[in-house]
Parts: structure tokens; C-alpha cells; sequence
């Protein structure tokens, strides 16, 4: 056993951080939620070139391979820069197709897993079913240009995005896409296919959750170092040191599961690291409000990108009391 | 001891709720934090003044019934039991009005409290400025003695409803360099439109502007928009941020209705089990608050002050008032996540609660300290 | 509405605190724990003399009446000082006899109720029934004058406390007390009389919590003006002062609770009362522990007596989940 | 990245397993707080040191197996998911055995430590004093040179297992009045029956005597029982805190089990909805502790030190282990105030976590200033 990191891990991870940290991605951000996807598109091009939408893509449809554990470097790194569009969604739409591949269903893949994989295709997908983990709304599906829906056994390529639903986050544009157009599969294969990619979206959505409340953490101790009130840094006082360090521990405790969840793929560790990396997300959301005080409050300040994120990310593929209940079913 | 209230005070309450059925919109009015939900709030307020439910504890004369404070916690009840809007005035109602009636001249009071009742003049609270959150006693906004009145300049900021309203108040130093920070306040009154003041609306977390940053640069108020004495504005302030915490701040009312729809929500999630020790402590939490706010009433209409109880108080609703929203949200699932759900504007209001009228770590110490006499000076 | 005490419950609440502050109850609970009655009966006695057990007997059995929130300050009271004994069995023992007299069985009740309001008999009762509320074991039976015990619409007298079972408190003394000996009474009477005596018992519960939570509070804002560690009280740290705040305002609004379910009667607010006084009781324990440390984990110190008492008390005549429930069955 | 143990460590877990499978008593034994239960947990130590069980990490040389950390945690999943019983030499082979094989002479180990793995000789530690609970730097016990050794005066308190242990370890001042508090201190041990000592047990909460009162009166100390140079005491026995706190005190094995109990108790209650989410957390909880372990275990088996990361450590595991154990009880309903019931003296330990060990405020300030770099100074 060596629960650790490698060191080219480490050095995917550090790359993504710097490339993201260079990249102004809270004006990326600004602009996607103001609907001009134009720097978010530059932005995944260069996510792609260094090989994030590649890791949930077979190699023989010019992708990496399957790499969960890399793919949780990667989203930790998209959490932690607030980037924007339907990142998790493209990744379980590689999943989806490339597991109706392998059940036989090779037609859907060959057209978009290469689009997909080399980032000039963006996806979508919404899903009623199953239940415990229902995807509402298909994320920003007016900006993507495959978008997926899952209905029963069939899956369909809508042609439109639909009704367009207002999300707390504006980064995060929710789209009612309904289950019409191109019926690109139908039968039991489609079910079992869109399990799986259920547990990519799940794992990927913990990692950008726990790259959130990592950012948020960071700022409010950044912010908390330097703001005086009654002749002090308010962080010299007690109750903010220890509410500080609540959330570190949390988000410390939720990585190694992440981590774990990726090496196994299994749906109980999938679902424990969702409920840890959510809810430490949010716990770090909550402090950073808190401690900033009014500031934190308001959309002009860049906090505002992460602090909106944090609760949509909680819930979105499976909220933390379906991710429970999950544990608990064994 | 008993809970009944007098039959006086129960045909109030028939004739408030009659009222309120006859008249609340059946549709909820836009957001008072847009400018058209503004407008729609004014109007609200308006028509409540008609009939003189707008300001039920005033004198009548003001506009109000002169109801006492059994009476006002009645109304809450039944105004927030009705689905009624927020209240755009709410500023000045519950801040600058308690102000002026322990503060203010006569002549101040028939100038301003009318136009206040009937939601012509709409109030924006500047109490704080980039430098002084918390720490209030650091005000650094001067007041400039000039002919017939004073000159104000410097930076307010976090001022609610400021973006649409009409006037202001706030403290401001007009004697700089004393030993104690809190001496040599002025406690003032000025107009958000006139020359030198610039209104610039802050966007909170959901993008609607429900405060502003206000730049003054030598805005001319004239004496009789002042409060109280030059150099007293602390003073003055105080009771007012008492009023403010306290009893007018929430109502139970708020909450008591608040923990029946989520009550009822829970009804139609198939009583979700997952959430119902949560919807079991919100209609605990209510019901408590609802009979400490009682007993405190009680204690008011005795003749007690209100101490600094009221840090209890806002400690208790503003963490209820999360509580009992992250509940609603959990019902709703990854529905929680629309920004126009059933929830959503309130629970963006209720993040705020512990940080402003005093951010609850500075209630907390103010509990340990003054109720239970545990030592001062560090934090 | 006057929602106060009065002047005579303000009197009435001081007179016993006066009384019990002067009666060295720590030693009376030491020697209750170590089997030694005595002092606890001389207590009792002079806890009688003060009205405390008259006041759940009507006046045609030499009672007060029924006074419930007269009761909720005697037992404040209790709990505030740690006295020991079948204090709110007796209660409910009484109202349980006084209920059956309501419905027409008048025997046991002229045999007992005079001697429970005088202070000369103690009760304790054993309930299977209801499920809910089920208190399973008779508190103090070996120490007890008339053992209770109701089986379905049965009341029993047993002859023997029954096999001991030990508490995590020591001065509470657990009997299983079987349901044979002399059959008071029977039929559908006695079930409607039990659930009567059961709110009592739950609401004197709470009210002796909402003590044993009030003294704590006290005995450690004492010890941490005093104990100095890093050169200062601990009492000026900020994380003492948050937790202390916060045990007050949990005390402090469970009281109101407390008192109006005493004014209604209604089962609703009693179990409000009892959930909100109950937790607030065992947040004090924590914070009184944790603030003590290692000197607080002693039986030695008399905190001990207090410590032990809440979770216990949280829990009997209705835990904080059985009366959630009853909450949300409305 | 992987989480499978080698082949060798798998056949090392196997060989421990089938061990404790035979061995391990099928009734609990006794308390190990009580006379009777000592001697009998330290029966069990001899019967674990007879087959080279008891001390896994140590060399060979000492009754070990030489095993390395993986081992050391593979053996503990091991160990407590048979229901083995509690070690009463914990702070003997916690805390003093790892200062020994850092500062200690060959000759100290050869004669101290076989005796500790056989149990023959089991230790108290005697840290803390009356007026020094969390400031460990202010004792005040001291040390006084004499001939060939030492004579130790002064009170120690809260030192566990001292009522029935044979010998102690713990700090003593050998130079009053330095500057700095920290220096000046020398670490001995002693025999808890040596002429001068006064040994006073402490009941804890459940009055079970866990710790006892030291009084020492010159209590003589040859030269051969301290424990690195003199004056050196605080930097020897820091090191012992960081593994205290660290990776030893509490592995994730204990947790691993409870959670299990837990969730096979919740099985048996009908899976009790009100609890449901915290049976969750626990399931949760333990496999995240054993996971960061598995992770800090990795980096210090790449040659990384145990740094300030061991505070996130102490209070993730104390907070857990209480919410396990009020989840536990509240399954059990009124039967919870059972002081003979299934989870009763496990709970009792565990409200000590978050006071032993540095208390957990202390901790946070740690994490808060170590780890996060906060500024220092005010508490």
C-alpha cells in the first residue's frame, strides 16, 4: 500500500493549478454566468490540451483511458478556480457512451468521444432515474453541443436546451431539457451505462466541491489576517482560529476518501465521498460568510464565486441525504 | 402567569385578520430589492397606512392605533400568519422612529413620522463604513459645523435599502481626536438625492441590490435634522441598536409561520424521516421564541428595560433562521438549488442574520460578559 | 396575557432554594448513593413541610390541588440542588391515584395520597406503556413506600423493589420491579389515568433538567473566573465565553417552554418542554466538562452529581426522540 | 496510488487474525479500571506477549516482531474487530517505549522494555499537575541532584492507571526560575512503591479509580532512570506528546469496530430512522480516519515526520468517537442510563477525548496557528 500520490499526480495536479491560477478564471466566470461562453470555451481548450476531458475517454476514441484518481485532481482543481460550465456533465457523458460501447452500442461513441475528449465538444445530460440520484436539469445545456437525456431504458440527443431555470450560482445555468430529438439508444444497456456515469458525476462533483471549500478556506484566512476591528487582525481572535480550523479539519478528512473512492470506483466510497466533500464545502462556505461579514455577502466581491457554488455542488448528483442512505444500503 | 390574552387584545387580532385576509395580494410581490418590487412594496405600505395597519404601535396621531406591545406581537402573528410582504419601511419604522420618539423634537416627530407611516418616505439605515464593521465606535465620517447646520463627508457603506429609498441616517464624527472613540458622534438625517451624495448600489449574494455604498462630500443638513445633542449621537444610537436587536428586529411572528409552512412542506414530502428531527425543532424553536419574546413583553409591560438580553435574542433567531432554511432546502433535494423556489429569497436574507445588527460573535461575548460576568479584554 | 411568576411562585421558588442551599445536598446525594436513605427522608420531609408533594394531590386528599407550574419550580428547584430520591415518581404516582379517584376508583387513593402529600410515603412507578414514553425501570424502589407498577390496564402494588439495575448516576437507583403483589386496579380507567400521571412526569422531568442545566452553568462560570492557565482566568478565552453563551441561551429558552406547557397541560407542549430542556440540561453537562477538564471527570468533585444526572434525566419520561415525535404527530 | 497491502502484510494480518480467533476471551473481560479487571488485562498482555503479539512495532530483541507501520495498523484493525480487550500497558508502550527508542540508552531499553511487553511491569504516566493541566510548561514538581541520582518532590495529578501500576514517568523542574518556563525540566522515571511516594487514586466519573494523585517526598532517582540529559525534559518529552496525538494513540482500528457495532445495533432496531443519519456519519467517520491515517502512515513510511497535522487528528477522533457513542446510546432509549449496558464504559472513556492528550481548545489554536498561520498571541 502507498496511499499516496505519485509524483506525476502531483505534477498533473500542480500544472492544472497553475495553468487555472494564470487564467483570470474569476472573469471566466463573470462572463459565463453573463452568457458569453466565449473565454470559458478558451479556457476548456486549454483544460483539454492538458488532458482533463481526456480522462474519462477510452483510449481507443483518442482518449486517456479511464483515470477516476486523476480525474479527482483535476475537478479539485476546477472547484478550487470556480471554473465555470458543464465540466462533470461532459465527463459522465464520455462514461455514458463509452459504457454503451462496451455493451455493444459503439455508434454514439465513435461520433462524440474524440469531440468530447479534445474539448471542442461540450455535454450535457439530465436523467430522472434513478431516483435517489436524480439530475433535475441539464447544467448549462444552451451553451453545450451535446446534450443527453436519460429517460427509462432510452437515451436521447435533444436538439434544443429547453426552459432555462435560474440556479443560485449564477455560473451554473439549469436547463428543464426535455427527452426529445435523436434517439441515440434505447434499451436495458442504457440503465446500466448511465449507473456508471451516475458514479462519475458523483465522484467528480465531490472533487470540485472539496476544490471549493479549499478556495474558500484560503481566502478567509487570507482575509482574515488582514482585517483590524477593535485594533486587531480579527485573526487573532479565538472564535475565528477555531471556526478556521473546523473546516480544515473537515476538508482534510473528506480528501482521503475522495482519493479512495476514485481507486475503487465503489458506489458505498463514491457516496461517502460525497457526503464528506459536500458537506465540508459548504461548512466552509458558511465560515467564510461568517468571517467575512458584509463584504462576504455580496456578488462584487470574488468570494461570491465560490460561496454560490458550494451548496448547488452538495446536492447536485446525489444530495448528501441520498448519498446516506446509500452508505447505509451497503 | 397566565398566556391569554385579554379579550381586547383577541378582537384586535379578529379585526387585523379580517383585514389582512381582505387585503394581502394573492400573488407574492416581485423582490423589494429590485425596483419594481420596491415600488410594489411602497404601494403595500401605502394601502396598509389607509387604514392605519402600517405602523399599529404609533400614536395616532403619527398614523398609528397606539397598540402597546401585546397588541404589536398579535399583528406580527397575524401579518406573517397572512403571507403579508416584507416591509420596505421597516428601517425606519423600527430604527429612526424608536429614535425619534425617545430623541427626537415634537417638530421632528410631526415632519417626519406621516410621510414615514404612509411609505412616501422610504429610510436607509448608514450605520457602518468600510473601516467599521463590527466595531462601531470607529466611525470616521465627519460632521463640519457650518451656518444653520452641519456638513457631512466620508464613506457609509452596508446601508439597506439605500438603492430606491429617499433619506437616511446615521452617526457622524464632529469632533475628532477624543480619548474615547464613542464621544463626539452626532446622530443626523439627510437626504440620499441631495448635491454632494452619491448612492452607489452593492449587489448581495444573489445579485440584487439590497444595499448601497453612500459618498458624501460636504451634504448640507440643517439643524433640525438632527438628533438629540451635537456630540451624543452614540448615546442616541444605542438605544436604538437595543431596539434593534430586541424586540422589533424578528417577531415571532416571522418564525411561527415560517416553521408551519415548512411544517407543511413536510407534510407533502411524505414526511421525509430524514429531515423530521429538524422539522420537530423548527416548530420548537418557534413556539420558544415566540414565549421568550412573551416573557419579555411581559417584563416591558412591567416596566423593566430591555437589557442585554436582547443578545440572546438575536443569537437564538438569526441561528433558528438558518437552521430552519437549510431544513426547507434538504426537502427540496437538488431542487434547493432554484434560484425562485419556494425558499430562496429568505434563505439568501437569512445567511445574513449573524452578521448584521451585530455580528453574533460580538453577541456571544456580549452574553458572556454582561450576563454571565465572565471577564473582559480578550477575545 | 402576563406571561411572569407571580409574586407567591417568585416566594414560593425562593423559599425552596433558600431551603435546599442550606441542606448540604451534595452530602444527601452521596449518602442516597451509598444506600443510606436517611438524610434523603429528613430532606423530603422538610421539601413536604415546604408544599413540593402537595402539589399534585387534590385538597379532598389533604393536597394543594393540582398546581403544574408551581411544580416546574419545585423541581427546578430539585435538579438545581441535586436532591436525590423518587421525586417525580411520586408526582406521578399521585396523579395517577388521583386520576383513578376522577374516574371512580377512590380506594387507593384515600390509602396514599395523604401520605405522599405529607412527605411520609415515597412512590415510585414502573410503565411498559406507552410504548413511547416507556419507563422501564422503578426509580428508587428499594427505597420506596408504594412500588407501582402498570401492566396494560393493570395497576399492581409490588411487594419487591426486584433485581437492581445500576445507572450511570449512582443516586439514581434503577429496580425492574416485576408486576405482581396486590392488584389496586384494572380496566381501561387505568390507562387513562397512566397517561395522565405520565405528562406530569415528563413535564417535572423537564423542569429537573432545565436545574441540573442551570446549576452547572453556574458551578463553571465559577471555576473559569478562577482557574488560571497561560498566566489568565480561562474565562477570558473566547472559545470558554462562546460555549458558556450558548449553554445560556439554550437554558433560557427552554424555560418559557417549560412554563407554558405547565399553564396548557397539552401533550404537544409538554414534549416541546421536554425535548428543549432535556438537550439544553446535557449541553451544560458537555460544556461543564470540557471547561473543568480532567478535575470535572471526578467523582470526587461535586460537579459529578450534576454531570451524571443530565443525560439520564434527558432521557427518562420521554427521550428527546420519542418526544420529537409527538411534536410532529401534533 | 494504491490502497492494497502488500502480500506480506496480508499474511501477516491472516496470522493475527487466526491468532486472536483462538485467544481472545469470549466475555468481556472486567474493567481495567478496577483491581480485579487489572489483573486481569494484564494476564491478557502476558498471554499477547507469550506469542509476540503485544508490542508488534518493537524489535524483535525487546518481544516484538519488528513489524512496520502498515503492520502496526493492519494488526490493530485486527486486533479490535475480534473484540480483544482494552491494553492496560498503553502508556508504557504509547508513550514511554517510543521516548526510550529515540532518547533512551541500550541499557535503559534492555531493562525497561521486555518486562513492559510481558505486562510485568505496567506504567502511569505523570504528566500534569493542579495548577498545570493544558500549560504543561509551568511545573513545578522539581528534581534535586544527589548523590548517583535524584530526589523528586512535589504532586503530580490525573496520572492513569497510577492506582494500580507499578512505575511512573513524567517531568520534573531541575532548575527553578529560568527564563523560559520550557527549560530546566528533566524526564525520570519511578517507582510508584518507592519510599516518599504517596500514591492517591481518583474515581472518575463512573468512580472507577482510572487515575490517581501523586504525592512525592524526596522519592530517590538512581542517574540510570532519566531519560536523556538533564535540563533536556521538554524537547524528550514533546516528541511523546507528537505521538500521543499522533498516529498511536487511537488507531482506526477501534473505530472501525464501533462503527460496525453500531450500524449491527441499528440493523437490530429496525433501523431506526432517527438515527439513521448519524449510524452515516460513524460509517463515514471511521472509514475517513482510517484513510488519513493510511495516508499519514504512507508519508511517514516515505521518510516524512509526524508534524502539527496530529492536532486534526486528536480532534477529528474525540469529537467522533462522542457522536458514535450518543448515536450508540440514543438507539437504546431509557436503557442508555444502563452503566452495565453494551456501549456504557466505552462512552464514559470517551467523554475524556476531547480533554486529554492537550484539550481540544488547545488544539485548534494549534491548527489555527500551524497549520493555517493565523497570528498568535490572543486566545
Amino acid at each position: 500500500m502507498r496511499f499516496l500520490l505519485d509524483a506525476e499526480q502531483r505534477e498533473f495536479a500542480r500544472t492544472l493549478d497553475a495553468l487555472l491560477g494564470a487564467a483570470d478564471t474569476p472573469a471566466v466566470a463573470r462572463a459565463w454566468s453573463r452568457g458569453d461562453h466565449t473565454p470559458g470555451r478558451v479556457l476548456w481548450a486549454r483544460l483539454a490540451e492538458a488532458g482533463v476531458f481526456a480522462l474519462a475517454v477510452p483510449e481507443e476514441f483518442d482518449g486517456a483511458g479511464l483515470l477516476p484518481l486523476e480525474l479527482t485532481l483535476a475537478f479539485e482543481a476546477l472547484g478550487r478556480h470556480a471554473v465555470p460550465g458543464p465540466a462533470v456533465e461532459t465527463i459522465a457523458s464520455s462514461l455514458l457512451l463509452a459504457s454503451l460501447a462496451e455493451l455493444g452500442d459503439v455508434v454514439p461513441a465513435k461520433a462524440w468521444l474524440p469531440r468530447l475528449a479534445c474539448g471542442t465538444g461540450l455535454a450535457t445530460l439530465r436523467a430522472d432515474a434513478p431516483a435517489a440520484l436524480r439530475a433535475p436539469y441539464a447544467l448549462d445545456a444552451d451553451a453545450a453541443d451535446l446534450r443527453l437525456v436519460v429517460a427509462g431504458d432510452q437515451l436521447w440527443r435533444a436538439a434544443e436546451a429547453g426552459a432555462a431555470v435560474a440556479s443560485h450560482d449564477p455560473a451554473r445555468r439549469l436547463f428543464a431539457t426535455a427527452a426529445r430529438g435523436e434517439l441515440l439508444a434505447a434499451g436495458p444497456h442504457v440503465a446500466a451505462a448511465a449507473e456508471r456515469a451516475w458514479a462519475w458525476a458523483t465522484l467528480a462533483t465531490a472533487a470540485q466541491a472539496l476544490g471549493v471549500g479549499r478556495a474558500l478556506l484560503e481566502r478567509t484566512v487570507g482575509y482574515v489576517r488582514e482585517r483590524r476591528q477593535f485594533g486587531v487582525a480579527i485573526g487573532t481572535f479565538q472564535a475565528v482560529k477555531h471556526r478556521l480550523a473546523d473546516v480544515l479539519i473537515a476538508l482534510e478528512f473528506a480528501r482521503p476518501l475522495l482519493h479512495a473512492a476514485a481507486l475503487s470506483l465503489d458506489p458505498v466510497e463514491i457516496a461517502m465521498a460525497k457526503v464528506a466533500c459536500g458537506e465540508a464545502g459548504w461548512a466552509a462556505a458558511r465560515a467564510a460568510l461568517q468571517l467575512h461579514g458584509a463584504v462576504g455577502y455580496t456578488e462584487e466581491l470574488d468570494l461570491s464565486l465560490w460561496l454560490r457554488k458550494a451548496r448547488p455542488l452538495r446536492d447536485a448528483w446525489g444530495t448528501p441525504a441520498a448519498c446516506r442512505a446509500r452508505v447505509l444500503a451497503g | 402567569m397566565d398566556l391569554a390574552h385579554d379579550p381586547a387584545v383577541e378582537s384586535f387580532r379578529a379585526e387585523a385578520r379580517a383585514w389582512l385576509a381582505d387585503h394581502v395580494p394573492a400573488a407574492p410581490l416581485p423582490s423589494l430589492e429590485t425596483r419594481e418590487g420596491f415600488a410594489a412594496h411602497r404601494a403595500w405600505e401605502a394601502e396598509l397606512a389607509a387604514d392605519r395597519w402600517s405602523v399599529v404601535s404609533w400614536p395616532e396621531r403619527y398614523g398609528g392605533r397606539g397598540a402597546d406591545i401585546m397588541r404589536w406581537l398579535v399583528f406580527e402573528e397575524e401579518y406573517y400568519a397572512a403571507g403579508a410582504p416584507g416591509r420596505v419601511s421597516q428601517n425606519g419604522i423600527n430604527l429612526l422612529a424608536p429614535t425619534l420618539f425617545d430623541h427626537g423634537t415634537e417638530e421632528q416627530r410631526a415632519r417626519i413620522l406621516p410621510p414615514m407611516a404612509r411609505g412616501e418616505v422610504i429610510w436607509a439605515q448608514a450605520w457602518s463604513e468600510p473601516e467599521s464593521g463590527s466595531d462601531l465606535a470607529s466611525l470616521r465620517s465627519r460632521a463640519v459645523r457650518t451656518d444653520g447646520g452641519w456638513l457631512l463627508s466620508g464613506q457609509k457603506t452596508w446601508s439597506s435599502r439605500a438603492a430606491f429609498a429617499e433619506r437616511a441616517f446615521g452617526l457622524f464624527r464632529n469632533e475628532p481626536g477624543l480619548a474615547k472613540p464613542h464621544l463626539g458622534l452626532t446622530y443626523l438625517m439627510f437626504d440620499l438625492h441631495a448635491p454632494g451624495v452619491t448612492v452607489r448600489p452593492i449587489g448581495r449574494l444573489d445579485g440584487k441590490p439590497a444595499f448601497a455604498e453612500l459618498f458624501l462630500d460636504e451634504v448640507f443638513v440643517p439643524d433640525e435634522d438632527v438628533i438629540g445633542a451635537p456630540g451624543e449621537g452614540w448615546r442616541v444610537a444605542m438605544s436604538t441598536a437595543g431596539n434593534e436587536r430586541g424586540l422589533t428586529l424578528r417577531s415571532p411572528g416571522r418564525f411561527l409561520a415560517a416553521a408551519r409552512r415548512l411544517a407543511a412542506q413536510w407534510d407533502a414530502c411524505d414526511r421525509d424521516p430524514a429531515v423530521a428531527d429538524r422539522v420537530a425543532d423548527a416548530l420548537i424553536g418557534a413556539r420558544a421564541y415566540q414565549l421568550f419574546t412573551y416573557a419579555g413583553a411581559s417584563r416591558f409591560a412591567a416596566g423593566d428595560a430591555i437589557g442585554p438580553e436582547s443578545s440572546l435574542n438575536k443569537v437564538f433567531w438569526s441561528e433558528y433562521d438558518i437552521a430552519l432554511h437549510e431544513a426547507a432546502l434538504d426537502l427540496l433535494g437538488p431542487d434547493a438549488e432554484r434560484a425562485d423556489g419556494p425558499w430562496a429569497e429568505s434563505w439568501v436574507f437569512s445567511l445574513a442574520g449573524p452578521i448584521y445588527a451585530g455580528t453574533n460573535e460580538i453577541q456571544r461575548d456580549i452574553i458572556a460578559e454582561r450576563l454571565l460576568g465572565l471577564p473582559k479584554g480578550r477575545r
